[in-house]
């Protein structure tokens, strides 16, 4: 264990926090269905970010960049299917607007 | 590169807020290609930060596909897509202090208040890993998650056939 | 012996998808089907040296994978499960092309779910569950119709949720562990389980499993998908992803990994009792069949964690037993559904009316899956939910056993209610001509019903052989 | 001579009555010849017991809970007396029913019924254990009921109405038995006898209980409101079986055995003051409303109960002479008070109608019936040379012995009886005739014989009252009680007679004031009638205000409405309101699913922070 990870660890863990928290708040507001991809996006980086600074702090930095990259790549496939389903809607409804994908309910 | 310590930790205050910053500008920006780019400014971000906490292989990795390939995707998305009309655009800059206004303030708010919290790290430290070099581990200890990657890999790519590919009757 | 289970699928799909192959793309089904029988088989027959690692394949492949016999039920489920998505995938997709690309989707939800079921590592766990989601996500969305669109996007937004929770988990868990693997973590559980980064990493993990499991309050996804997905889908789905992905997962890691806590047993059960009560009334008034059977799994899926949740091995019994005959008996019930989608071309019960008389088999099949849910003796769901029940009552949570016994009685109506909409009254003019539903569909039904008699009836032999040993996960 | 001989007087009559009920068809006379045969040999029984005293004692079920339950008969000379009365006015009845149910079409029921009862009181009046005296005593209400149903078209009512009534009381008289059983830790009479229980505490309870079943087949004030509409309803020899004659023998002696064998009441108990209140009550109440009958059987009937309450204030008073007095009066009345009823019958029987209106100058027509119901309306208003008179005057001398107050209240009830029994003969008898029933004949020889022989009796036991006191009632108090007084002959207490014979006195005056008011002998009482405070009691009284009966009746009404509703409540919460609510819960939480993803990612990051939280102790 590092000598200064009390301190990094609580920056970073602010940063990731905070990263994570505009992440959700651009899936959650945006009307755009690309919006929340990116917004998914933007909430793998932060975990991303979390799992590097935990590796480097506990000295598996191997072990860490193992598993980002493992990530990156699943991420990867997600959004690949991610955005052939929001071409597929696209062609449905020639928009991409998220309150087209709300009539299953109840 | 561990650095001298004010110095460095000057150097990552400001990579954090460079980090959230890019973060922030992506999601706010009206405009949808910009928002990509942001996206793809964030990444960059985060592969320094990874190369300061010496883990190149996962930056690089970072950097190519992160800050490459998914705005490539994105990019072709938004093209593919509809173009927002003009005064849609217009009324999307009126709207956007009033939908995204909220953001920054909250990440302000909830900084300064994770600043107070103190959560105890008062547990014994595991011992450092035997293993140092990223490839043994990859291909080693992480075996199973390379057959797992193949796997979405190959998931990924029948998505891509089974949504985009025209079919002979439309579905 | 065991990573066949995953390489077999891995190279089937290479194989096949080879470019120079074109005879072998009509084989694939006949594959999977093998495949699927060849692993139902090795549960069932296979010697217990299978079991184990060696193998002159552990040298090159050390993969870590660990079959208790917990795994073995879901091993079972999964084969099971599984042949009955492709015999009744092959009666309903017809265009052979089609047919082609749903059979690779299978291989790639097989390999994911049996390393779901196999790994002994939390990141590794992740990988494979993010395999399945993927192959669902298509899979949902293979019809390409807007509700087929909407419940997949639905489901994967959530999954990405999921992914955060559970990475955000794992990545501290590595902090104070050290290590992702299962032995790592519990050896560090026990000395410091108690400080707050450790209980915020399996609170922050066991969520995402919430999520991937579809209970209550993060249940959101999973009527949408379940019933805006294709027939044979959605009984992939309600059969076995949800419960490999979200229960299983759970169940491993609260009695061998995760300290056992009186707060997450405590948890468990509260999310459990909710997720009875809310699937139980929101299943009461519905009109589509597939969203009612998907509120109802939430609902099945909470009696299952609730035993989970009381802690004592008869509980974790009570729970394998019962997410085992809930595969086999939802599955049936899908089935049943799809035959009705197949002949009639609707899940919208009000339209429904009077099809015992021209689909028999179906009928009395899907009357025997329902009181197995509500759990009405001699069949199978009443001895799981009777060992649930009975673990409640010994661990002396009163409350929750009061919940689910009155929520079966509220399960017994809206199912009842379900036979009696479709199945009796007069015949709808639309649904005058139609027939009994095509063979793959019929042989699943029936094989599924002797199935569930057969759990019931056998029950004694079946606790002891499979069931018992699972509840020695402790020891 | 063993003592199973006690059996023959309860089986014989009872296998009689069942075979008489077997028979069918039109076989003419097997019944009445069966009955006359089977009562003859009733009376010879009777009168061979007589005097003796045998006990018969079967184990019949066992012991259970320390107290022994055989089935243990006992003839001594109280139960001797008694079985011979009833034996005597059975043969009577039963020969004078003879021609009057001669064209009934109920015939064998009746007969049958008559038989059974005899076997039944025969039973109770020997029974020496208190649940074989239960049993026989519910065997009564039995055919009692049986009787009054086959009467008139919807007899059934009233029939109904008794049962109720004398039903509920049974049930007082089983708590009564039981509380004894408890206190005395034995239910054999003659046990009991040895050691009365004491008034104190549940001894008085016990008592109360007893007395209400005893006073209520008696057919004293409050139980009383089924006789006057079985009056009407039932056959009229049934009247003057039962409700005239045995059911009075059957109740008093119960309630003589009570106050002598089983309790030890004295004068200081407020248990006696209590008996003579209802005594005084029934007296004045029920005379009241005699009086205002148009009807002679009903009046009739309401004398039958005011009588009554002559024989309880007299066994009230607790005094060796009021409880002379009283069980003399008991076996008078039976007389006077059968042979009443039968004159009636025979004027029912031969001029079609008992309705006083449409009757008249019979006396030409009827002599024989005629002079029967001069003597028998002499003794019971108690004119000096008949029984009436010398029991009346025990009583008086009991009851003015312990409070001038009930003295006056019965000397006011002979007063009204006196008025009502000469406006019944002047209107039924004497009086211009109507012309409806010019071709009268008297009634037929079979039916006037009773008749004689009652009337023969009130004369006998009237002059010559000795015979009855010293062989029949005396013995029963034995000498210990007694106190040496012999109360047989001319009443001690002269002034007493002169009282009597000036309220006699006064009735006539009043009797001819009222007929010269009025016109015509029916309207004799009209002036007590409608005067200003009575007028107005006899309204309440005509529309059944104080009929317990009915009271009773509408409070279970009542009740039954209530829990009508209660069950209809429940049926409610199982059908509608569960139904409605897991619906209504069933279509919110449906609600709750909007469909949009993003309220379900808030739900789970909500949900997963409580978690968190939770975990982490913070929550």
């Amino acid at each position: 264990m590092l000598p200064d990870a009390p301190e990094l660890l609580s920056l970073f863990g602010i940063g990731v926090v905070l990263t994570l928290l505009v992440g959700f708040y651009s899936v959650l507001t945006s009307q755009n269905l690309i919006r929340t991809l990116i917004g998914m996006e933007v909430l793998t980086k932060g975990v991303t970010l979390l799992i590097i600074v935990v590796g480097y702090v506990v000295g598996q930095i191997a072990l860490a960049q193992a598993l980002a990259i493992t990530l990156i790549i699943i991420e990867v496939a997600v959004i690949v299917v991610a955005v052939g389903i929001v071409l597929c809607v696209h062609k449905h409804t020639n928009s991409i607007d998220t309150r087209d994908l709300g009539n299953l309910k109840g | 590169m561990a650095g001298t310590d004010t110095m460095d930790t000057m150097l990552d205050i400001l990579l954090v807020w460079l980090l959230v910053g890019a973060a922030m500008a992506t999601v706010m920006t009206p405009r949808i290609l910009w928002s990509v780019i942001g996206l793809a400014v964030t990444s960059a971000v985060l592969t320094i930060l990874m190369f300061r906490f010496d883990s190149p292989l996962a930056a690089v990795f970072e950097l190519s596909v992160c800050a490459g390939l998914i705005p490539a995707i994105f990019i072709s998305t938004i093209s593919l897509t509809q173009r927002l009309s003009p005064e849609g655009m217009a009324e999307r800059r009126r709207e956007k202090w009033r939908r995204f206004g909220l953001l920054p303030v909250l990440v302000i708010l909830v900084g300064v208040a994770l600043m107070q919290v103190h959560i105890p790290l008062d547990f014994v430290a595991p011992p450092a890993a035997k293993e140092t070099d990223v490839r043994n581990v990859l291909w080693h200890v992480r075996h199973i998650d390379l057959v797992g990657q193949i796997a979405i890999l190959l998931g990924g790519a029948w998505g891509v056939v089974v949504l985009l590919k025209e079919r002979k009757r439309a579905a | 012996m065991l990573s066949l289970l995953i390489l077999v699928p891995l190279a089937g799909l290479l194989l096949l998808n080879l470019p120079f192959t074109p005879a072998m793309k009509r084989t694939a089904w006949a594959f999977a089907f093998t495949v699927a029988l060849a692993q139902v088989a090795m549960v069932l027959v296979a010697p217990a040296a299978a079991w184990s690692q060696q193998g002159f394949l552990a040298q090159y492949f050390s993969f870590g994978l660990e079959a208790k016999d917990l795994t073995r039920v879901l091993l079972l489920a999964i084969g099971i499960v599984m042949a009955t998505t492709l015999m009744v995938g092959r009666s309903m997709i017809t265009d052979d092309r089609q047919q082609f690309n749903f059979v690779n989707l299978l291989l790639v939800s097989i390999i994911g779910m049996n390393g779901v079921v196999l790994v002994t590592d939390l990141f590794s766990l992740y990988v494979f569950l993010e395999v399945t989601s993927v192959s669902s996500f298509i899979l949902i969305a293979f019809n390409r119709d807007l509700g087929g669109l909407e419940g997949a996007f639905k489901y994967l937004i959530l999954s990405a949720v999921a992914t955060v929770l559970m990475l955000t988990g794992v990545a501290l868990l590595m902090l104070v562990a050290g290590g992702t693997s299962f032995e790592t973590v519990a050896a560090a559980m026990k000395t410091s389980g108690g400080i707050t980064i450790s209980q915020m990493a399996v609170g922050a993990f066991v969520c995402g499993l919430f999520i991937k499991g579809g209970l209550v309050p993060f249940h959101g996804w999973l009527p949408d998908a379940y019933s805006s997905a294709p027939a044979p889908v959605s009984i992939l789905l309600a059969g076995i992803v949800t419960k490999v992905s979200g229960i299983y997962a759970l169940v491993r890691l609260a009695t061998s990994v995760f300290p056992a806590s009186g707060a997450m047993n405590e948890v468990l059960m509260v999310v459990g009792a909710a997720s009875i009560i809310v699937g139980a009334l929101a299943a009461l008034g519905q009109h589509d069949l597939k969203r009612m059977l998907a509120y109802s799994s939430i609902s099945q899926m909470g009696y299952i964690v609730l035993g989970l949740g009381c802690g004592t091995p008869l509980g974790i019994v009570g729970a394998v037993f019962h997410l085992f005959n809930h595969a086999i008996f939802k599955t049936l019930l899908f089935v049943n559904s799809a035959a009705i989608e197949q002949r009639t071309g609707t899940t919208d019960m009000n339209r429904m009316g009077g099809l015992g008389s021209r689909m028999p088999v179906t009928g009395v099949t899907s009357t025997i899956a329902a009181l197995s849910t509500a759990g009405v003796p001699p069949l199978a769901g009443f001895w799981s939910k009777l060992i649930i029940v009975i673990a409640l009552w010994q661990a002396h949570d009163y409350g929750f056993a009061g919940i689910a016994v009155l929520m079966s009685v509220v399960t017994l109506a809206y199912l009842l209610l379900m036979q009696r909409r479709i199945f009796f009254g007069k015949t709808s003019p639309e649904h005058a001509g139609v027939r009994e539903a095509a063979a793959g569909v019929v042989v699943p039904e029936l094989v599924l019903a002797a199935l569930t008699v057969a759990v019931g009836l056998l029950f004694p032999w079946v606790l002891n052989t499979f069931m018992l040993p699972v509840g020695g996960i402790f020891h | 001579m063993n003592e199973s001989i006690l059996l023959i007087p309860v089986l014989l009559p009872l296998i009689a009555g069942l075979a008489v009920l077997a028979i069918r068809g039109p076989v003419r006379l097997a019944r009445e010849v069966v009955t006359l045969v089977v009562m003859l040999a009733n009376l010879g029984l009777a009168i061979y017991l007589f005097g003796q005293d045998l006990t018969f004692v079967h184990p019949w079920a066992g012991v259970w809970g320390g107290i022994a339950m055989e089935m243990a008969l006992r003839v001594y000379q109280f139960s001797g007396f008694i079985l011979l009365a009833v034996a005597g006015f059975s043969l009577l009845v039963a020969l004078y029913s003879w021609k009057f149910m001669a064209d009934r079409s109920y015939g064998n029921q009746y007969y049958g019924y008559m038989l059974i009862s005899v076997a039944m009181v025969n039973g109770a009046v020997m029974a020496d254990h208190l649940v074989v005296l239960l049993f026989f005593w519910e065997g009564l209400l039995l055919t009692l009921m049986g009787m009054i149903a086959i009467g008139t078209k919807d007899a059934w009512k009233t029939a109904i109405k008794a049962f109720i009534i004398v039903g509920v009381t049974d049930v007082c008289l089983m708590m009564g038995i039981a509380l004894t059983g408890w206190l005395a830790h034995t239910l054999r009479m003659s046990e009991i006898a040895a050691h009365p229980l004491s008034l104190a505490g549940l001894g008085s309870v016990a008592m109360i209980f007893m007395t209400i079943g005893a006073i209520s087949k008696a057919g004293s004030m409050p139980f009383h409101s089924w006789i006057p509409d079985a009056a009407i309803d039932a056959p009229l020899p049934f009247m003057a079986f039962l409700p005239a004659s045995l059911e009075k023998l059957l109740g008093i002696y119960l309630l003589g055995r009570i106050t002598l064998n089983l309790f030890a009441l004295t004068t200081e108990s407020w248990v006696s003051t209590l008996l003579m209140i209802i005594g005084a009550v029934t007296i004045l109440l029920a005379v009241a409303m005699a009086l205002v009958q148009k009807d002679y059987k009903r009046l009739l009937s309401y004398h039958a109960i005011s009588q009554v309450g002559y024989m309880i204030l007299g066994i009230g008073t607790a005094l060796p002479v009021g409880i002379i007095g009283g069980l003399f009066h008991m076996i008078n009345h039976a007389m006077y008070k059968s042979c009443l009823f039968l004159s009636g019958g025979a004027v029912e029987k031969q001029a079609g109608t008992t309705d006083l209106a449409r009757l008249g100058g019979l006396a030409s027509k009827m002599p024989i019936t005629f002079t029967c119901f001069i003597v028998a309306a002499a003794a019971i208003s108690g004119v000096p040379p008949f029984n009436g008179f010398f029991s009346k005057e025990l009583v008086y001398d009991g009851a003015l012995e312990r409070h001038w107050i009930f003295y006056a209240a019965a000397l006011l009830g002979s007063f009204l009886t006196a008025a009502s029994f000469l406006k019944l003969g002047h209107a039924a008898y004497l009086g211009k005739r109507d012309p409806a029933n010019e071709g009268v004949k008297e009634a037929p020889m079979a039916m006037l014989l009773p008749m004689i022989v009652i009337a023969a009796g009130c004369v006998l036991f009237g002059v010559y009252n000795p015979l009855p006191l010293h062989y029949l009632i005396q013995p029963i108090l034995g000498e210990h009680r007694l106190e040496g007084h012999d109360f047989a002959g001319l009443p001690a207490n002269w002034m007493l007679v002169a009282a009597t014979v000036l309220v006699l006195a006064a009735a006539l005056v009043n009797h001819l004031v009222g007929v010269k008011r009025s016109g015509s002998g029916l309207g004799a009482a009209d002036h007590i009638h409608h005067a200003p405070v009575l007028s107005t009691i006899y309204d309440w009284a005509a529309r059944r205000f104080f009929d317990p009966y009915d009271i009773g009746m509408a409070i279970v009404r009542g009740l039954s409405l209530f829990l009508w509703g209660i069950d209809r409540f429940i049926d409610w919460i199982y059908d509608s309101f569960i139904v409605t609510l897991t619906t209504g819960l069933g279509w919110t939480v449906r609600l709750a699913h909007t469909g949009n993803y993003s309220l379900y990612i808030v739900w789970s990051l909500v949900g997963a922070a409580a978690i968190i939280a939770f975990l982490m102790r913070i929550l």
